[in-house]
């Protein structure tokens, strides 16, 4: 118990950070139409690449040969997600544009 | 008692960098939101790309971790540069339906890299808990890492195994033991968690973390293996989820907002995404997860004794070239053949003989979400004449025809009066208000759900079987002889 | 280079006061989203009220300050329940037609709260300060109280004169010389702020704080003052956000979470709810702030030419007796004449002769959102019978008669067609569009926007004159006599 | 400049705690119907007073006659708002009691 106490108020902000997102992240696209539904999972699925950013600090950080090439790989998986994420969300979203003409 | 205490050196470098993780999450927030209107969407993706950039490049200039600038820096641009460019050019080339694959691809990536840094990070942590003394149980650190790993690895694998299946490599298994499985692997996923937890530091032998990873990656596959591949959409976007949550783990580990608001924020509202794909096909989460549906719907088993009607193909092109109003509902089937832009070229000659072509579309017709949208787009069809669901069905009493191409469930009508039905409630497109309904596909077979579909024998309804592909286009040459 | 070091001691007390506060603030989030709700709002009111109450007893409890738990407690129970007992009076007893006045008393009295204890702090910090030798000019509490009671002061001032002027204690002042006083005095606030930040630790003499304090309150009485009697429900929404960030201030400066998260998100809240209440009525806030409009509106001044029709009582008695369907548009005059209950009766009694009456509730009819719900609430006219806008315009074509009681702009057709009118683009009631129109009011004088009104030249119109109350008790006299 | 990258890094987490309520505050009320416009306000209104925590934590730790008597009168103004506008909300919106039963 003292522990878990302790845990909390060692990480109490980024535990209300992590709160506050989650609530952020269910209003923010808690009105999307459903044809909507594939490209904004693309778009997330982009966001996530984020995580590259631990990657160049691991690979930042890297001393010996196999830190380097694991990392070397993490900033390539990362680079994939983040870049293909985001190339492919913009293609299935070019397919919009018309729609806009519209209204 | 004791003290925590957070000592954080000043430099402008620092606060700069700080300053851009903030503006990075601010910009995924904005993203999102613009994201999920058709409107904004399209920029909203560019929004969040621009927050991406700036937290990727503010890293390499401004990170430091103990006064130590980030290192091997020719390295780490040779690596974004690979990956751009193997993105960049598998994005741009794979073809408009395979597009679900790619994203499981990248969403296993990023699975991946997540499980990758925490492996990479534990043996280091390991070390500095030995050489301090770790005093909690609880450690957030190593919590992070463990959690990061596991998520990690489980959406690689199952990424993976979500790639497979969409792309016909990997086959079902309908097998109700593997459920079991399930729950065993993930028990075990626990307890190792819990034992590294109470053990840590762990020591020199890091063969727990390696298990661990193992472990994750078998419960990827097995969690993913049993699910129907058409439902692999929802599959992915629930991994979609765990990566966020994942890179969350490392936003946590390295005190780093960026990471952990983006992570946090793809992780709820790809979980709100995911239910709300089920809800659009009337199914809930558990339900997809535990196994397809259908196999129990024996109610309607009563078919036999109606009668069907078939069209023949200079009948099909006297009624459509003789109609002034025409709506075309296409499925999964138009998909599956590759139909579109034969469809397309049926649409323009009728147009040409003044007849009002408009094209019914079902959100949950086809294998995903906007499936039929990014089909139709394909072949050049114009927005301006995809009607959604609920206009489709405004207009439908004044339709002369309605053609069906390779669609079932979305125009079933137990939809709407058999209340054991298991896509009750569901809503649908009603053909069968229309004045006539020609159907095109190859046989009496069901569709998705595996149930009858009552409009097949409706008296306004007409068969036209075959492959929609060479049945469009005999049908399209009928109509140019007439 | 600097270090900042932040030093927490641990006690289990520390970690479960912020737990509270972590998850007041969640209660406060739930509670704000269901208060958006029609149907959740009244429990999301409770949803919050318990995280408040879960925030004020564990403050209580274990809230530290150097070592030191909270003392004078029997003065604390002691203020705390006559505050309760006061509020819930005043609260309980109210008129349903004065609720806007007490809200802005109640956010007032925030406001002077926020404002009472930044003047308490200051001093305090001031010695600390003088004690350690502070370094940055930009010091992070010095900010924070001084905003708070800047902020906390006009939101105080500014709800006492709205209450006065919603109270009809004070009347309105139209002179355009204010708007230069006003930006004056922001300048000064702004300008006594930076000085205190650049000279702090400012020592013994606190003249500047007061002088603040004595600025921000006459700002916030002339920042109020000139903006018209109708329009303070937008003010007082403006205000309550004003006393959001008061509250976050004081959040930022005690680093409590409730605190911040509370007064942020009324903050942020208010304002967008500020705006919506303006586009409610088709106008800008900044048109609402800078000054009423209409004076410019000359255009139609062509109504000379045009004449009236008046109808008698008994005429009207009858033509609404053998009516089938009446729908009764009520308008801020309804209010004023307090004849809710006679409206009421009316209805009553045409329904006891098997006319069919409903309401047509336009979104802004009246002074402030939900007027009109209210006030026939009040009058238990059941819910069922009130019909929103666009109901009400779909049923018009069918309805016999429209009585228009006491409304003018929301029943205007230059909304409609005329595009130089400052209501144009506004949604109105078409009450032209029935078969007849009854309109109730004591002259030709115009309403809030203080334009022309076609409808009453409309052929179809029919003028009943006389305040509404006495009119009205005179036609039910008629119509029982009938 | 100096000034404010330090004042930026020493209240980061509370900076981006402000920020995310800031949108969490808009996204929660965006789709509100124009007929709760003033109970939302009286609620919002309400939770404001939550200001009260402060005035408790002054009063807690005043020491002179003349904190003592700023510091009660800050407690009551505060539970004024609090109490005050949560019945006043609790009460307008009573009335909507009865549409609910008409779903
Ligand atoms: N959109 C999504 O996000 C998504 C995701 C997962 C599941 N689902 C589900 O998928 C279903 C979608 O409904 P739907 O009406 O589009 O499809 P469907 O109900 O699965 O029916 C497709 C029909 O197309 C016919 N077909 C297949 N290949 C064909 C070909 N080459 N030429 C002509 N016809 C062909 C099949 O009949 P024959 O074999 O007789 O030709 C089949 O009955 C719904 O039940 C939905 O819930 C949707
Ligand atoms: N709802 C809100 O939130 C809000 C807030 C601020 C402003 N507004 C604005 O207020 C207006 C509301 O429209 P509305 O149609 O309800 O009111 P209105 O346009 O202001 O008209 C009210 C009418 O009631 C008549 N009246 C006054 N006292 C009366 C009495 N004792 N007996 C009979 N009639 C009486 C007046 O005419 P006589 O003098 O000839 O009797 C006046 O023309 C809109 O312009 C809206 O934008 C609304």
């Amino acid at each position: 118990m003292n522990d878990v106490l302790l845990f909390f108020l060692q990480y109490r902000e980024a535990i209300f950070i992590i709160i506050l997102s989650l609530f952020l992240g269910i209003e923010v696209i808690s009105h999307v139409p459903s044809v909507l539904h594939t490209p904004l999972m693309s778009g997330a699925n982009a966001i996530h690449g984020v995580v590259i950013i631990g990657a160049i600090i691991v690979m930042g950080h890297a001393q010996d040969v196999l830190s380097m090439i694991l990392g070397f790989l993490a900033v390539i998986l990362g680079t994939l997600n983040v870049v293909g994420g985001f190339v492919v969300t913009d293609r299935m979203l070019e397919m919009f544009r018309k729609k806009k003409s519209k209204n | 008692m004791e003290t925590i205490n957070l000592l954080i050196q000043y430099t402008p470098e620092i606060s700069i960098l700080e300053m851009s993780y903030i503006l990075a999450s601010v910009l995924f927030i904005v993203g999102l939101k613009r994201l999920s209107h058709p409107d904004t969407a399209r920029n909203g993706n560019l929004w969040a790309a621009a927050g991406m950039g700036l937290a990727i490049l503010f890293t390499i200039l401004f990170h430091k971790k103990d006064e130590e600038s980030i290192g091997n820096i020719p390295w780490i641009i040779g690596a974004l540069a690979i990956g751009t460019a193997v993105g960049w050019v598998a994005a741009r080339k794979v073809k408009m339906t395979a597009m679900p694959q790619m994203v499981s691809i990248f969403n296993g990536m990023g699975g991946a890299c997540a499980a990758l840094i925490s492996l990479m990070e534990f043996p280091k942590l390991q070390e500095s808990l030995a050489v301090s003394g770790a005093s909690s149980m609880l450690h957030g650190e190593t919590l992070a890492i463990l959690f990061g790993l596991t998520i990690g690895g489980v959406s690689f694998a199952g990424s993976m195994i979500a790639f497979g299946k969409l792309d016909e490599k990997i086959g079902d298994i309908k097998a109700s033991w593997i459920r079991y499985l399930n729950l065993f692997f993930l028990l075990m996923l626990v307890v190792l968690v819990v034992i590294i937890m109470f053990k840590h530091p762990v020591g020199g032998d890091n063969i727990l973390i390696y298990l661990l990873t193992l472990l994750a990656l078998v419960y990827g596959v097995s969690f993913v293996m049993p699910i129907g591949g058409a439902d692999m959409p929802v599959v992915i976007s629930l991994l979609n989820s765990f990566t966020g949550i994942a890179a969350a783990c490392g936003g946590f580990l390295y005190n780093n907002q960026a990471m952990l608001t983006g992570g946090i924020l793809v992780g709820s509202s790809g979980t709100l995404l995911t239910i709300l794909m089920c809800k659009a096909m009337n199914r809930s989460l558990l339900n997809v997860i535990i196994g397809a549906f259908g196999g129990d719907a024996s109610a309607n088993a009563e078919a036999g004794d109606k009668t069907v009607k078939e069209i023949t193909l200079s009948d099909a092109a006297v009624l459509l070239s003789y109609s002034q109003k025409v709506l075309i509902v296409p499925g999964y089937g138009l998909a599956v053949a590759q139909a579109q832009h034969l469809c397309h070229e049926l649409d323009v000659l009728l147009t040409s003989k003044g007849v009002e072509v408009k094209y019914g579309i079902h959100p949950v017709a086809g294998r995903m979400p906007g499936h039929m949208n990014v089909l139709l787009a394909e072949a050049d069809v114009p927005y301006e004449k995809l009607l959604e669901m609920e206009e489709a069905n405004n207009e439908m009493q004044n339709t002369d025809v309605v053609i069906v191409i390779g669609a079932n469930d979305v125009v079933n009508p137990a939809a709407e009066d058999d209340a054991s039905s298991p896509i009750y409630g569901m809503p649908v497109i009603k053909a069968w208000e229309a004045k006539n309904v020609i159907v095109m596909k190859r046989s009496m077979a069901k569709g998705y759900a595996a149930i009858e579909n009552k409009l097949f024998y409706h008296p306004k309804n007409n068969m036209l079987f075959g492959d929609a592909k060479s049945t469009l286009q005999k049908l399209v040459a009928e109509i140019k002889n007439l």
